[in-house]
């Protein structure tokens, strides 16, 4: 075949591309060198428009054992073990097929984590669907929720926690987005690369289909009503060949016989080598005619570019390569050599001794494309920035706008999501989801993290640098809220089109505050993932940057969570209220809007309230923390009743507002930095004392107890609902959706 | 006292048993390998929860097939104490040491969460130590604890008191409400005839420790623990060892 | 030679995937589909000399292995290879 | 009248539940099964005027509940009330 415009279109490669692809080689390229080309180079692999922002980020610390350009990052936990975590998307897949696309997100980072030598402990989502009245949205959330169940529960990782947001931008683009954790000895993470020239290069796991080809450059275009023709085979996940790889793999990595060691993700077999290699200084040659093929026929074009699932790439120490194979037969595994490690730094791929790909593996890695794409401050924005309160008649009553707001999904509890996780396997689970920040004790330690997935997108979708911040501040608050030192951060960047400048504004921006704000809360970020092109039919998603914290408890029998635990003891809000409603779940929900400005984040103050928050957690202060987010004060104070047989009353100060909002603002804004705890009666002195040392607000509210929910503003009641009342709106909102309408019969 | 816990491929509970049995009791423990045909001397046998073989086809249907499953059997004929916890459940009605078949959760869904179970019988190695009709707060975590027998092979074991565990609300009642899955009679756990067999849905190793949501689940250990070295409820011959091996 | 095995719950036994999808099928109008029983389509393939023994070792697997006698039955249609 | 509705992964689609079932029922010895491809299988009981009406309803909710068509295709036999 020729290689024309038609065939570089249907690869993604830009006429430019080709040029260099042209000098890199000094010849045309063959297709299947095309391909590898054009999967290499694509957004997902090579992060082309991504790049030159990410390199901003702040990605060091005293902690930091890995960064960002392995399979994972890796902090210092003590104890001379390490946690090893990363999150991933999985968005375009899973519309495609909610449940595999899922199930596969969940398969993915799961293996990005144990190819460290890390045992994968813990999982996490952020999910975001379309609004939940739509029956196919619906079905999507339902497949997506089964999905990331079928894989996780199966393999036996529990998931603790994450977070799920509903915007009419995600109906044709959902975002799945999944975060792993493990351990590792610090000493024995082992990386992805090849070297030592004669090396043996083994492929085990799962035979090779032609499930996924173009997974890659799919990710990286937009869909469109011809995206149906592009569809490739879909991906199945196999959960149970990954528990054996996966427990084959620790063997194999804890016997010292590996040089290195990585996963066929996105772009599989051509990802692995290339990068295996480049990583290494190290060129690598495989014969794919030894590939284990599932189906018949394949081509060496086919094999390279396959997205199977459940597969992996290793270099054997010479000497080693039995006591390897041994330890894959324990497990029913049959690891093939399929190449060797080799000197020149070229990727060789040969089909029955015959050269068909032959590529400087640099080509494809370092040397890949970068853009500096152009960004243009969007239109939009100007407009989407001003609010005008005046304009919206006169706002329901307070206790109206509870009800409201308990019953948005957004808000609601997600029982019937996280009930279909196994959380508890592995017997590390201190923390369920559902109150607050995940807790895993780390067994043979004292301690424990804490984890957070977290982002509002319609603050991002407003000011893109300042919610950025925003979403740091609150996923390293969650942490903070357990007790958990915040010590490490990953992202997963989800975004429309980076061609639209406008697009890449919000991205550049996003980024910036990001590094701003990681770096004003100490707190490296050592990995993540970018998922551009989140749009259909031109319309692209709220931008969703995604924090992924972890923290790190000293001592974990001094873990806090969401309620409040005894009667009598008192509300303290660590923060100040403002007069802030821009971007607020109050504003969507009561008056369909995304205005304004997002609240204001001062990162200083942040930073003292996380630490007074570790500090009165170890000190043993705090009895129960939980921070203030959607639907703002009011709804923060239902939900630490909520689980417990204990309601609460609370009196708070009016903030100054617009005309009639006063109350409305001081109830449901969702001003940053505000964290809702409550302390035993005869500790409170002691808590305010540590709170103002470290220069936070800290004001006693309330009292804990009784079996109503009731708020007063400045002496005047304006909230008085009874908890099981309240708890009931809350906790049903999304069965609701999901309830068999039984005919009548 | 020695726990076997046996791995098959897709077990993943398998520690969290062995945790239970060796650093929250403190006995001895040992993992044993689905291919192996002795239980290496142990003196209680878990089958432990998880997804053996991906749960494909059915749960608990193709490891029925492991060898190791002959060395079980040979060791609950003898009289020695067998536990099979949710997946091992289902793998001892599959493999006929228990009565009785697994369907789909009425929900259809997998579900996680504590739910409240009430001990039935206590003159099972496995219940020794508990009070009759102790309710125990204790997690499941399941797509298929559904359990359907035939109407008389129930009436049976109600009569022979086989009925373990019950699911019930927090005051011990048996109320439709309180079952999680549509099991028949609420049955959440059962022995065989002999009633050292005992299989139930519910994750006791799951629930030891107060830090991890609740420690009603101890007891079951502590019962087994009881059991074996009073050499009590263990069939006709008392406290055989697992020595036992298959041809 | 191709053996195809249906295997599908007793009639005695209460089928909750059924049920779901009968649900699910009346909330979406179809007030006529009276009932939903949901089980479980082998294809095999077998390497045998006469349909007769590919419909012996399809009733083994079956037996064996595809049904639990307790819950569930099966059928079995051999076809030749076409 | 009762229609059966038979649902198959798409031959390109990887089957790991019918991989599993075939390396089962070669550890047990039928080293002559070459290949298991797992399915659903579904009987519908419809309240149809003719095999025809009830065809229809059938490949209905084959197509809007009972088969993911991403991944799945399907067949359907209708039988006359027996
Ligand atoms: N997709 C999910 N998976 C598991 N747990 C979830 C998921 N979504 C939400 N949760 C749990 O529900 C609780 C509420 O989530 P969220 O509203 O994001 O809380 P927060 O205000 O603490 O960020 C958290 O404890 C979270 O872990
Ligand atoms: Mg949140």
């Amino acid at each position: 075949m020729t290689i024309d415009d038609t065939v570089l279109d249907r690869h993604g490669v830009t006429r430019e591309e080709y040029q260099r692809i042209l000098e890199m080689l000094g010849r045309e390229p063959s297709l299947t060198e095309l391909g590898i080309f054009s999967v290499m180079w694509s957004e997902h692999c090579s992060y082309k428009s991504s790049r030159v922002h990410l390199k901003t980020l702040p990605t060091t610390g005293t902690r930091v054992l890995q960064g960002p350009g392995e399979n994972a990052g890796a902090v210092d936990i003590g104890d001379g073990l390490a946690a090893v975590f990363k999150i991933e998307s999985h968005n375009h897949p899973s519309f495609i097929e909610p449940y595999q696309g899922a199930a596969t997100g969940v398969g993915g980072i799961i293996r990005d984590i144990f190819t460290m030598g890390a045992r994968p402990i813990a999982l996490l989502n952020s999910l975001r669907f379309g609004p939940l009245e739509d029956p196919l949205v619906r079905r999507t959330f339902e497949g997506v929720v089964a999905g990331i169940a079928g894989y996780g529960n199966s393999i036996g990782i529990p998931t603790v926690g994450g977070e799920i947001g509903f915007d009419e931008s995600y109906t044709g683009n959902p975002l799945v987005n999944v975060f792993c954790l493990g351990i590792a000895r610090a000493d024995e993470i082992i990386k992805g690369v090849a070297s030592g020239t004669g090396n043996a290069v083994y492929y085990v796991g799962a035979k090779t289909g032609r499930d996924g080809i173009h997974g890659a450059t799919m990710a990286s275009a937009e869909f469109d009503e011809k995206t149906e023709e592009k569809r490739p085979a879909v991906q199945v996940g196999d959960p149970f060949m990954e528990k054996l790889l996966l427990e084959a793999c620790l063997d194999v990595i804890k016997s010292d016989a590996l040089i290195g060691i990585q996963d066929m993700g996105a772009a599989g077999l051509t990802c692995s080598t290339c990068e295996m290699g480049s990583r290494g200084g190290a060129g690598i040659e495989i014969d794919v005619s030894l590939v284990p093929q599932r189906e018949t026929g394949m081509t060496p074009y086919e094999i390279m570019l396959s997205e199977s699932q459940e597969r992996m790439l290793l270099v054997v120490k010479q000497g080693r390569e039995s006591e390897v194979e041994r330890i894959f037969e324990k497990w029913d595994l049959h690891a093939v050599r399929i190449g060797q490690v080799t000197t020149g730094g070229r990727m060789k791929v040969r089909n029955r001794g015959d050269l068909v790909a032959d590529i400087p593996t640099t080509a494809l890695t370092d040397e890949a494309p970068v853009y500096r794409r152009p960004m243009e401050k969007p239109a939009y924005l100007a407009e989407a920035q001003k609010l005008s309160l005046a304009a919206l008649g006169a706002p329901s009553s307070p206790s109206e706008v509870f009800a409201r707001l308990l019953a948005t999904p957004e808000i609601a509890s997600k029982r019937w999501v996280y009930r279909q996780y196994d959380h508890m396997v592995r017997t590390n689970t201190l923390v369920f989801p559902g109150m607050g920040a995940g807790v895993v004790r780390v067994k043979g330690t004292g301690r424990a993290l804490a984890l957070s997935v977290d982002c509002n997108a319609r603050f991002v979708y407003l000011d893109p640098r300042a919610g950025a911040q925003l979403a740091v501040a609150e996923a390293s608050r969650n942490v903070a809220c357990a007790g958990g030192l915040p010590i490490g951060a990953t992202n997963c960047l989800n975004f429309a089109n980076p061609q639209r400048p406008e697009i890449m504004w919000q991205f550049g921006q996003a980024v910036e505050g990001m590094g701003a704000a990681c770096r004003a809360l100490d707190l490296p970020i050592t990995g993540g993932n970018v998922s551009l092109y989140n749009e259909t039919d031109g319309r692209g998603i709220l931008p969703t940057p995604v924090l992924g914290v972890v923290g790190l408890i000293e001592d974990a029998t001094k873990v806090v969570r969401r309620v409040f635990q005894s009667d009598g003891d008192v509300v303290i809000l660590l923060g100040e209220n403002h007069n802030e409603l821009g971007g607020s779940e109050y504003l969507k929900v009561m008056h369909g809007l995304i205005r304004g400005l997002p609240p204001a984040l001062d990162l200083a103050r942040e930073a003292a309230l996380q630490r007074v928050l570790v500090e009165g957690a170890a000190k043993g202060l705090i009895r129960s923390a939980h921070d203030c987010a959607e639907g703002g004060l009011a709804v923060t104070l239902a939900e630490c009743c909520f689980d417990t047989d204990l309601g609460a009353e609370t009196d708070v100060a009016a903030v100054p507002a617009e005309g009639s909002f006063g109350d409305i603002a001081t109830l449901f804004g969702e001003s940053a930095s505000r964290v809702v705890v409550s302390v035993a009666a005869n500790r409170t002195a002691e808590l305010i004392a540590l709170a103002s040392a470290a220069g936070v607000p800290a004001t006693p509210i309330g009292r804990v107890g009784g079996d109503r929910i009731r708020m007063s503003i400045a002496g005047r009641r304006v909230i008085d609902e009874p908890l099981r009342d309240a708890e009931r709106i809350w906790s049903t909102a999304i069965d609701r959706h999901f309830e068999p309408k039984r005919a009548i019969a | 006292m020695k726990f076997a816990v046996v791995v098959f491929p897709g077990s993943n509970c398998d520690h969290d048993a062995y945790y239970a049995a060796k650093h929250v009791l403190g006995q001895d423990a040992e993992f044993v390998w689905h291919k192996d045909s002795s239980l290496g001397g142990a003196d209680v046998v878990i089958l432990p929860g998880g997804f053996a073989h991906g749960d494909y086809l059915r749960t608990g249907a193709i490891a029925r097939f492991s060898p190791v499953m002959r060395a079980v059997k040979a060791f609950a004929e003898s009289g020695g104490p067998v536990l099979g916890i949710c997946n091992g459940f289902q793998v001892l009605l599959e493999a006929g040491l228990l009565p009785g078949a697994m369907l789909r959760n009425r929900s259809v869904k997998f579900q996680c969460e504590h739910v409240h179970i009430r001990v039935e019988q206590t003159d099972t190695p496995f219940t020794a130590a508990c009070r009759p009709g102790q309710v125990l707060r204790i997690p499941i975590a399941h797509g298929e604890g559904n359990y359907y027998a035939e109407p008389d092979v129930i009436e049976r074991l109600e009569k022979n008191r086989q009925v373990v565990f019950r699911y019930v609300t927090a005051a011990g009642a048996v109320k439709p409400e309180a079952n999680p899955n549509g099991s028949a009679s609420n049955i959440a756990g059962l022995c065989n005839e002999r009633r050292n067999v005992v299989g139930l849905m519910p994750h006791p190793e799951r629930a030891c420790e107060l830090a991890v949501g609740s420690a009603d689940g101890l007891v079951l250990f502590e019962s087994v623990l009881k059991a074996v070295t009073q050499g009590a409820f263990l069939g006709a011959e008392a406290s055989p060892k697992a020595t036992v091996t298959a041809r | 030679m191709r053996a195809r095995v249906f295997v599908t719950l007793k009639p005695s036994v209460f089928d909750p995937q059924g049920t779901t999808v009968s649900d699910a099928l009346h909330t979406l109008g179809y007030a006529n589909v009276k009932d939903v029983r949901q089980g479980k389509y082998f294809e095999l393939e077998i390497d045998a000399p006469t349909a007769d023994e590919a419909r012996k070792v399809a009733a083994e697997a079956a037996d064996k292995l595809l049904a639990n006698p307790v819950i569930e039955s099966y059928r079995i249609e051999v076809e030749e290879a076409r």
